[in-house]
């Protein structure tokens, strides 16, 4: 026999359900844990839980000298590892007010641009998956292999670079390397229609992410959403075209901003940036300057006592580099402002009274990195 | 700025024009930071935690955008096992999940904040990790 | 005894006298079942094994990969090692769980598109049953899967699977609506609800071409809501993984799972069959009017071939859908249902009627 | 009547849209050509690696079994894992003096972030990357290599 429990009798229509999506679920990308209350299919509330792959490298780093730091600034963003080394590394120019060569600023503007591409297209691969369409994972990983082809061949490397160093390269690109990125924007200038045809245009994906997860302007500056994300709802926040780094203030480039702020528009804007980072990899390939691939650097970088901030453009965000040097060859303190991070508190605001469907493509559309939220 | 915070300290910095100043005034001074529209720091674009030994600072790194003007903002914490300052997550949503990040890594208690629950590591985690005299012979490896 | 692999009547008949006269009429019957028995499962089997291997070819080719290549020449095995693999796999008990609903769920699944198999024509003769009311009761069978779904989900206690669960519940009840209805628009061309009858009927030209548009038109109607019915992508909702990792059958491991597995592409397998049955001519050969020669050629292909020719052209457009689409919102899925199909389909039939009362068919 | 007909072109725009995707996919199921699946095991005799591939940190090693490194341990120092460990040796020259040599270079695969300082720091070039990528093993500690090979010496024009 059965106990039979009386239980309190509840109001059906106010209960909530909670569901935990993840650490291990299929639309994270990788190990967060949102917990979600819901009623029936609809979301009412939900609480990231970070932290399942927090390394400590905020920590870790203030072990290290400067050059060691770069690897592990791969490691947060790894999709965007170019870019986030390039970070530290102009963080460590500026405070020792060293100019690097023209021809390292091409390489590292062209290189930044690619590995902006070759994050989008992982994205788009994913936001599709995200959606139920599985064709597009594999056509996505597929233009981006030809990236990853490139970036093998010249730095020995598929993701984790760790190519920059303060002052300038670890060592030349290959000879291949700027027929190869001929060839590939050639390549993915044609591919590039079949993801509009497949994923863009399809009236199944306009229904599911127009008008859903909508970010006002004002709550995108809030939050601190930066990026694609955050253009898409119109906040101009394009470091690139803010505060200049590299060669950003010397190639012709559009910031496109959204008006809309939601999900599609955040598509659309990943859309847009990776043919305008071939139109800027287009401007720099053939005028690559010959010259040295490194400034005269110490042997032992130590930066002067004091606070240095470096912000760059991330494929996701703003990524800021905060150091506080005491003199010595290691950093007191650093701290990384990850685009990831900012952009996921705002989750909880756009995707309330939405359904899980929609949750799913509002978090693909973020687009987060999970190790750059614990870092 | 001097007007509203008398106290305030300017510190020599080349990069941005940074201003330390108590932590009883900070509310305040951030309530008028983003709602004047001279100065209109809407942006809240880095909030980080320093331990300094002495003290532990907090650091707000704030930018209009519309006037493209930036500025830090910083505030010394001297109690190291009571120390709080005022959230600003009321007027820079994206100070919720940071302040968080600070209570968790370094310990300092933020008043009014909504949900101030240590964010990367478990509840039950002795200490505060970034903080210079944290010690831990299992995980740290000194070379 | 004249057996032809064209027609299995007289096969048939010549088996029923010849059980008849050494066993009697009931051990005749017996026997006649268990042979069915025992040559549907082995078709179903098969149909089931090869329907994945295709599936994970076709999806292959479409996404520039070659799909499975190792057990087997073309991986051709591969599915046999899989099912091997999950006979073997542990059956894992889950706390908490409605343990007799939990394992009748699968059984529930499976024995549905069983059932439905049986009315279906292979070629003249070959079929388990031949109903009058065929379809009514293809219909009527194939739908009683839900109830397996919807059990497995509630009895998994699992927040997923009840998800899932709920989803595919509602989404069979609107669906099944336009499978009727876009059945009873080629019924009202026919004129009859036997199977053998439509078949027979479309001898000098399928349906699909005899009923001008309506027939067209049903077609896709009946393409798009039979891919709904039977959980498929773009309308997967009910296992959406990325959404609800494995939906209704997240909780479900070794052989049972295997059971849902198979059920899903036995559903394919039985509703791409009507297609091909009720639109497309069965296992009648392709002939084009006035080329006698033509026709000749056609005719020397066995029925057999012709009938599963075509339900593997169907299902190859079912696998089209799914590896192109993304998955539908659970509102737009009911809103593509009670807004677009249902009205179109009821103005078809009305159309189609208007065509048959007025004799324009060919 | 305008809902009318923006009932039947959207109908007519979905349907458009939907099969542009269709014949995309469609296009690709035709053309096996464009398969980009690289069947590894059986293409390993004609997989090479770019000659930068960073497969492992090797010590280079010419005919006569001779390397160039020193072991002064700068790699060392700037291996940001702990990944290295150079343990020095002392011989005697000829004319009587000790001398700083190497005994034995202790490389943890299993640690190795593959950043490239050590290589790039070593003031002789003694250290090279490998194109080796099978590191796949069943004991963690296989991946504990000794680099200089057995009963190798110093090219002898190496000076300090």
């Amino acid at each position: 026999m059965k106990e039979v429990v009386n239980l309190p009798v509840k109001n059906i229509e106010e209960e909530e359900y909670h569901i935990n999506m993840g650490p291990q679920h299929p639309s994270t990308h990788g190990v967060l844990r949102l917990v979600v209350s819901l009623q029936g299919e609809i979301v009412k509330s939900l609480k990231p839980h970070c932290g399942y792959i927090h390394r400590g490298i905020e920590k870790m780093c203030e072990k290290d000298t400067y050059p060691q730091i770069i690897h592990l600034t791969d490691r947060m963003d790894y999709l965007s590892a170019h870019i986030n080394n390039h970070a530290v590394c102009l963080l460590v120019e500026k405070a020792l007010e060293v100019d690097v060569p023209e021809r390292v600023k091409y390489i590292r503007t062209i290189i930044d641009e690619l590995n902006r591409i070759a994050s989008h297209q992982l994205w788009w691969c994913s936001f599709g998956m995200d959606m139920g369409g599985l064709t597009c994972f594999f056509y996505g990983l597929r233009d981006r292999e030809k990236i990853l082809d490139i970036f093998e061949e010249s730095f020995g490397s598929r993701l984790l670079h760790s190519y920059y160093t303060p002052g300038g390269l670890m060592m030349d690109i290959h000879p291949n390397f700027q027929k190869g990125v001929k060839a590939f924007i050639h390549y993915f200038r044609k591919k590039i229609k079949d993801y509009d045809d497949i994923l863009t245009g399809n009236i199944i994906m306009q229904e599911r992410t127009k008008g859903i997860g909508v970010l006002s302007r004002e709550d995108a500056i809030s939050y601190g959403v930066t990026g694609p994300s955050g253009r898409a709802s119109g906040f101009s926040c394009d470091v690139r075209k803010r505060h200049p780094y590299a060669l950003y203030d010397k190639v012709d480039f559009n910031e496109i901003l959204g008006t809309e702020g939601d999900t599609f528009t955040r598509y659309m804007m990943r859309m847009y940036e990776m043919r305008e980072s071939m139109n800027i990899i287009e401007q720099l390939i053939d005028n690559i300057p010959p010259g040295d691939t490194s400034a005269k650097m110490k042997a032992v970088i130590k930066l002067p006592a004091g606070e240095y901030y470096q912000r760059v453009e991330a494929a996701r965000g703003e990524l800021g580099v905060y150091v506080v040097s005491d003199g010595n060859k290691t950093p007191y303190r650093v701290k990384f402002r990850s685009p990831n991070f900012s952009n996921l508190s705002a989750l909880d605001h756009i995707s309330r009274g939405v359904k899980i469907a929609d949750l799913v493509a509002i978090g693909g559309s973020l687009d987060y990195v999970i190790p750059d939220i614990d870092r | 700025m001097l007007e509203l915070v008398p106290d305030a300290e300017f510190q020599e910095n080349k990069q941005f024009l940074t201003c330390i100043i108590p932590p009883a005034k900070l509310h305040a001074l951030a309530v008028r930071l983003a709602g004047d529209a001279d100065l209109a720091f809407d942006f809240l674009f880095c909030l980080s935690g320093v331990d300094m030994i002495q003290y532990i600072e907090v650091v707000y790194h704030l930018e209009s955008t519309a006037h493209r003007h930036q500025a830090v903002l910083k505030v010394r914490v001297f109690d190291r096992d009571h120390g709080a300052v005022d959230t600003v997550c009321d007027i820079w949503r994206t100070a919720e999940f940071h302040e968080r990040e600070i209570y968790d890594l370094l310990g300092i208690r933020f008043t009014n904040h909504p949900d101030l629950r240590r964010i990367f590591l478990e509840e039950e985690w002795i200490g505060h990790p970034l903080r210079k005299d944290y010690a831990d012979e299992i995980n740290i490896v000194e070379r | 005894m004249n057996f032809s692999i064209y027609d299995f009547t007289s096969f048939n008949q010549w088996t029923d006298t010849f059980l008849r006269e050494h066993l009697g009429p009931f051990w005749a019957v017996a026997v006649e079942m268990v042979i069915i028995g025992l040559a549907i499962l082995l078709f179903y089997a098969l149909v089931g094994l090869f329907l994945v291997y295709a599936e994970r070819k076709v999806c292959a080719f479409m996404q520039n990969r070659v799909g499975p290549n190792r057990v087997g020449p073309y991986g051709f095995f591969q599915t046999i090692a899989d099912f091997i693999k999950l006979m073997l796999k542990e059956l894992i008990t889950i706390k908490n769980a409605d343990q007799f609903l939990f394992n009748l769920a699968p059984f529930i699944v499976i024995i549905a598109s069983f059932m439905a198999i049986a009315a279906i024509p292979f070629a003249k003769g070959l079929h388990a049953i031949d109903f009058d009311i065929g379809v009514l009761y293809v219909i009527a069978v194939s739908s009683l899967g839900v109830v397996g779904i919807l059990l497995a989900g509630w009895s998994s206690n699992n927040k997923y699977s009840l998800i899932g669960a709920m989803r595919s519940g509602a989404q069979i009840v609107s669906y099944e609506l336009s499978v009727g209805l876009s059945l009873l628009t080629i019924i009202i061309l026919a004129g009859t609800m036997q199977f053998s009858a439509i078949v027979e009927g479309q001898a000098n030209g399928w349906f699909i071409f005899k009923g001008h548009i309506p027939a067209f038109l049903a077609f896709v109607l009946f393409l798009i809501s039979s891919t709904a019915e039977t959980n498929r992508g773009p309308f997967d909702l009910a296992e959406a993984e990325s959404e609800l990792t494995a939906g209704f059958h997240t909780e479900y491991s070794g052989i049972k799972f295997a059971f849902f597995f198979l059920a899903e592409y036995m559903n394919m397998f039985i509703v791409a069959s009507i297609a091909a049955t009720v639109f497309l001519g069965g296992w009648m050969p392709f002939h084009v009017g006035g080329w006698a020669g033509f026709n000749h050629i056609m005719d020397f292909i066995p029925p057999f071939l012709w009938y599963i020719g075509k339900t593997f052209f169907v299902i190859w457009i079912m696998m089209w859908f799914k590896w192109t689409f993304p998955r539908l919102r659970i509102d737009q899925l009911l809103t593509l249902e009670w807004k677009y199909l249902l009205p179109i389909n009821l103005v078809n039939i009305l159309l189609m009627a208007f065509i048959v009362l007025m004799g324009w068919h060919f | 009547m305008k809902p009318f007909f923006k009932y039947f072109t959207d109908i007519f725009h979905a349907v458009t849209s939907l099969l542009t995707g269709m014949k995309v996919t469609g296009r690709y199921f035709f053309s096996p050509g464009e398969i980009v699946t690289q069947q590894y095991p059986e293409n390993r005799d004609t997989l090479k690696m770019f000659d930068r591939f960073k497969g492992e940190v090797i010590m280079v090693h010419n005919a006569q079994n001779q390397h160039r490194c020193t072991g002064c341990g700068i790699c060392e120092t700037n291996c940001p894992n702990g990944s290295i460990e150079v343990i020095q040796d002392k011989t005697e020259t000829p004319d009587g003096k000790k001398k700083r040599i190497l005994g034995k270079y202790v490389y943890h695969l299993g640690m190795c972030t593959f950043c490239g300082l050590c290589i790039k720091s070593c003031p002789s070039n003694a250290l090279a990357w490998g194109q080796e990528f099978e590191h796949a093993v069943f004991d963690r500690s296989k991946l504990t290599k000794i680099l200089n090979q057995p009963g190798s010496s110093i090219i002898k024009d190496i000076i300090e």
